[in-house]
């Protein structure tokens, strides 16, 4: 247990205790690099963390000064396994079926698990211009699990994407088949609420395909998680509530992030 | 770093022997044209080279490149260029003076990720019409609804769904990007324009190949010797570079692997923020750290006389904690055709 | 060559942890099955675990590859392949058995190019249906009366002229390629399959990444630290494959980069052309020269008691003419975020 | 003027004599890298001599010790300004149309100047099976030029391959075109009695495309080549006489050719 700690903290260090123990992973920009870090560090060491950039296997010093900063950060050049380019990280890797599970975050995501990170409103007559999908789209569309990582805001929980960038389980059960896409999964996503599931045995084929929430932070109700949810939340049965960070991994978080590039006071 | 003693001792033939080291206004003078599509990317990032076609005045660029820096972002606030074909814009992070203008119509462009702009700079440099991909399936890019947009420019040449002849899966193909200039960065080079990176490299390896004027700056101009060398380093070889120039720090405030890291304190000193939130922050940045200077090294020299030259070499990769061992690319000279029992 | 010391001094979090380094036959029992698709190229030459598949008795077997050097068409001498799809025999160039069985349909084959067969490997590595390409237009290799031919297998899934949906360009559409197995050399890796390779490769590049089970064999196993002190010599990640083997000599009587050349006095000694000069040469050949021995290493010994250390060593790479200085990747301790002026 | 030579040295000379003094050459199989090095070492330094393998611009030492033998010698490793893979060279370089010409042997040749190196006969009941095309293909079908160094005997010089596996003018005048292909030339072709260039102006476009005698070996009557000719051999009007192998030419010939290799006594 830890004393202080802001929800993103927490959304970070769930994230990383919820990581895969093993496997090849991408992770996309923002928090999912942190978090990927802290797991690689702290809880799954036999990840194989990667960046679409061209750095494969990349493996922190245990005095690792700090986390990579964007995906093309110099860092990562050293110490990883292999460095390449984006065709072989995002072609022979990705598109080649070698990932085993992608992590990202968006702007704003739906009940079935879709992301959008290039437009707010109509993508014809733009409410806001955002940055782009980036390698978000085929790290959508080609990993074999998908992990979400974001804070949870009203505004950002979407009955639907405004624009998917990155496809999920689109609109339900068959849907990524039906686009030419491989089945997906088990995917999650964490927040800055809670832990979600999605209500699919097979990776999208059957099932609702709907997020399911399946943990929340301590002391937090999961009516509160409705609040700031944008669809009609569903709640597994066995809810359960997440242990708070402890001393060790809040300590690590800070290190990894010493100038607040990722978790900037406020922003969350 | 000097040249290994055996290959000097032993000279070689000088291969294409045209000299394509010059200087960056004159390399950037000659080989873009108003118009022009011009490759810059998130690594390799040539910020010096892209002051220099600011400062030339050039104009109705586009840029391309799979995640556009700002640097990129720069050629469009001065003015230079009014079309983006990237997969994400840096500089639209965040509301500002591109997020409004592309709201607006003021600036075109295409969206598409890093990987499809990666690819179709692939299929430029290997000369196929366009490659296929399982990228956008299931996403709203597709929608034809989506095709005329406020900043389209390509409509029906941006891709097209189809299906595989073999099998029937479902595909986007993407046309190829074949960019005009590409403007890159990179760590050594000899005066044939043979041109050696290591680090991640993003898309820039394509671009190299896919653009028909590569430009590329680099820290350290090296006797074609040392390239050839470790020929395994080389990116680019000096026959398809239209020019290289000596800069050093030419990516600064970027970093570059094995040089300098990113000058993140010169980033908020410089204020590179500045430079995409308005037009007004536009024009009082570049009337400080743009206008002012002829060339790059003009620029590192007002960093120095402001900042010190110790502020400069703390984000200079000293010794490193990670050096490469040499390797051998030796060959044997006693080869027999015949063997004695 | 020990590896830096500061990467020792620092040390790394292991990655993947899984020990793919393995014996010989062990790795050729548990990754080659019957029936299997093998690359096995021109360059990067795995001779010592084609050894390995053809002592194993492997049956069925596809032999795939742009140039298929002797190793391969040993493949089929040997009964363990029957289908070759290449751009190159190297063993049908003169008149023998493996032209024999062609002509007569024994052996089944499907002709391709050299980079034909690179840019599908290209295409299975990167998980797309196909490629396309201009190789072959105006050529025999397109007319529909020659899919059926005494070697055919692939019939229409052989390749498709199309044309592209952008501007109707003619083009030829090949199938990705994803052999179940790839047995390549390389100069080192570390044992958890992390492999580095420097030297021309060919189209092995494409076959470690579109191969379903690759295995590597390397002059040299390192420690993990010395491939991360250089990782942009991996040419493929430990993750990837599936058996690195520990085998000095492993690509003789070929060559290996800053290693050893081409041994033209053994391959004359050896006899390697009576590989496929005739069923009857093969047999005389294998009771020489692959039967008796266990391993590799046993057929290396098996030289040196002939012909003696002094005659191996000959075509070793000593210091080379040719060394390739170190370079280094790190980066700066002290990146800061504010400056003070 | 150099005593004795045979036909194939001479072959050789007058292929790097010949090769155009710059530019980007691919280097195929054969007798074109003997004759591309010799070229390279007396007669045209500042070409850039590749092979598809991934030897990009090799500049062999003036010690060197032989030539190179094969496309895959590793003696090409050494002395390149760039060392990469078949796709790199045969594609961003020849695909990519930065190959200026290529250089080829094969089995066979036809009056249009395209090759043949895959099998004698019927393909679909051969007499005999070759090799195959190798790279042969791609730098027929993609190089701007396309110069052929081969043998001439009446087997080898058919009016019609008996199958293209490498296209040069195809059947004529508008063929490369027709079949997708870029115009290419001006296209030549050595052999062991004279030097061809084709009857087109623009690389196939207009004119017959067929090969027209342009130079003879020392002596050597136009009327001679006809009978190791398959075709009605067209001469021009103005028909040179080359000049024979100087003492320096051959002198390095042979030492480029130690073992007799390429220059077998006796094979051609």
């Amino acid at each position: 247990m830890s004393g202080d700690y802001t929800l993103a903290e927490m959304m970070c260090v769930v994230g990383a205790r919820e990581f895969p123990k093993r496997g090849v992973c991408l992770l996309g920009m923002g928090l999912p690099v942190l978090s990927g870090l802290l797991a690689k560090l702290m809880h799954a060491p036999e990840i194989a963390i990667c960046t679409e950039v061209g750095a494969l296997d990349y493996a922190p010093r245990p005095d690792v000064v700090r986390a990579s900063i964007g995906i093309h950060d110099l860092i990562l050049n050293d110490g990883s396994a292999m460095v390449t380019d984006m065709v072989d990280a995002l072609g022979t890797l990705l598109m080649g079926g070698n990932v085993d599970f992608g992590v990202l975050q968006a702007a704003q995501v739906d009940k079935f698990g879709n992301l959008n990170t290039l437009v707010l409103g109509d993508y014809r007559a733009p409410e806001r211009r955002l940055g782009g999908t980036g390698g978000n789209t085929e790290i959508a569309c080609m990993a074999k699990q998908l992990i979400t990582i974001m804070p949870q805001e009203r505004r950002r929980f979407v009955e639907r994407c405004d624009f998917i960038t990155s496809p999920s389980y689109i609109d339900g059960p068959g849907a990524r088949r039906r686009a030419g896409l491989e089945p997906q999964g088990p995917n999650r996503m964490m927040s800055t609420m809670g832990v979600y599931r999605f209500d699919t045995p097979d990776g999208g084929e059957t099932g609702s395909c709907e997020a399911i929430l399946e943990a929340v932070f301590p002391g937090l109700d999961p009516e509160i998680v409705q609040i700031e949810t944008g669809w009609t939340l569903r709640v597994a049965d066995d809810v359960r509530e997440l242990e708070p960070p402890t001393t060790e991994e809040l300590a690590l978080l800070r290190r990894l992030d010493p100038y607040g590039f990722y978790l900037v006071p406020g922003r969350y | 770093m000097p040249p290994r003693a055996c290959l000097a001792r032993c000279g070689i033939i000088p291969a294409v022997p045209e000299i394509k080291l010059m200087g960056e206004n004159e390399a950037i003078e000659r080989f873009v044209a108003d118009g022009d599509s011009v490759y810059t990317g998130y690594t390799s990032v040539a910020f010096g080279l892209c002051r220099a076609i600011a400062r030339a005045g050039k104009r109705n660029l586009e840029v391309v490149g799979g995640s556009v820096g700002i640097q990129g972002t720069m050629l469009v606030m001065a003015g230079c260029a009014d079309r983006v074909r990237a997969g994400y814009i840096a500089s639209a992070l965040r509301p500002g003076a591109i997020t409004a203008m592309m709201e607006s119509g003021e600036l075109k462009y295409e969206d598409y990720s890093n990987q499809a702009i990666a690819l179709m700079l692939m299929a430029g440099a290997l000369g196929i019409p366009f490659i296929p991909t399982k990228s956008f399936l299931g996403t709203d890019y597709l929608d034809p609804k989506n095709a005329h947009h406020p900043g389209a420019y390509l409509f029906d040449q941006k891709w097209r769904e189809m299906e595989s002849p073999f099998d029937g899966q479902k595909f986007v193909a993407l046309p190829a990007l074949k960019p005009d200039v590409a403007v890159l960065h990179a760590q050594r080079a000899d005066k044939y324009g043979n041109v050696q990176a290591w680090g991640h490299q993003g898309d820039a390896k394509w671009a190299y190949w896919a653009a028909k004027k590569p430009i590329v700056s680099v820290e350290e101009i090296v006797d074609t010797e040392m390239i050839r060398a470790d020929p395994g380093r080389t990116i680019v070889p000096g026959f398809k570079v239209a020019a290289v120039v000596h800069m050093p720090w030419g990516a600064h405030p970027s970093g570059l692997t094995g040089y300098y890291d990113f000058d993140y304190g010169f980033n908020a000193k410089m204020g590179l923020g500045r430079i995409t939130r308005s037009k007004e922050e536009y024009a009082d940045w570049a009337a400080e750290w743009l206008d002012p200077f002829p060339d790059h090294a003009a620029l590192m020299a007002r960093y120095v006389e402001l900042y010190g030259q110790d502020t400069l070499d703390a984000v200079r990769v000293d010794a490193g904690p990670v050096t490469a061992d040499g390797i051998s690319y030796g060959h044997g000279r006693n080869l027999r055709f015949r063997m004695d029992p």
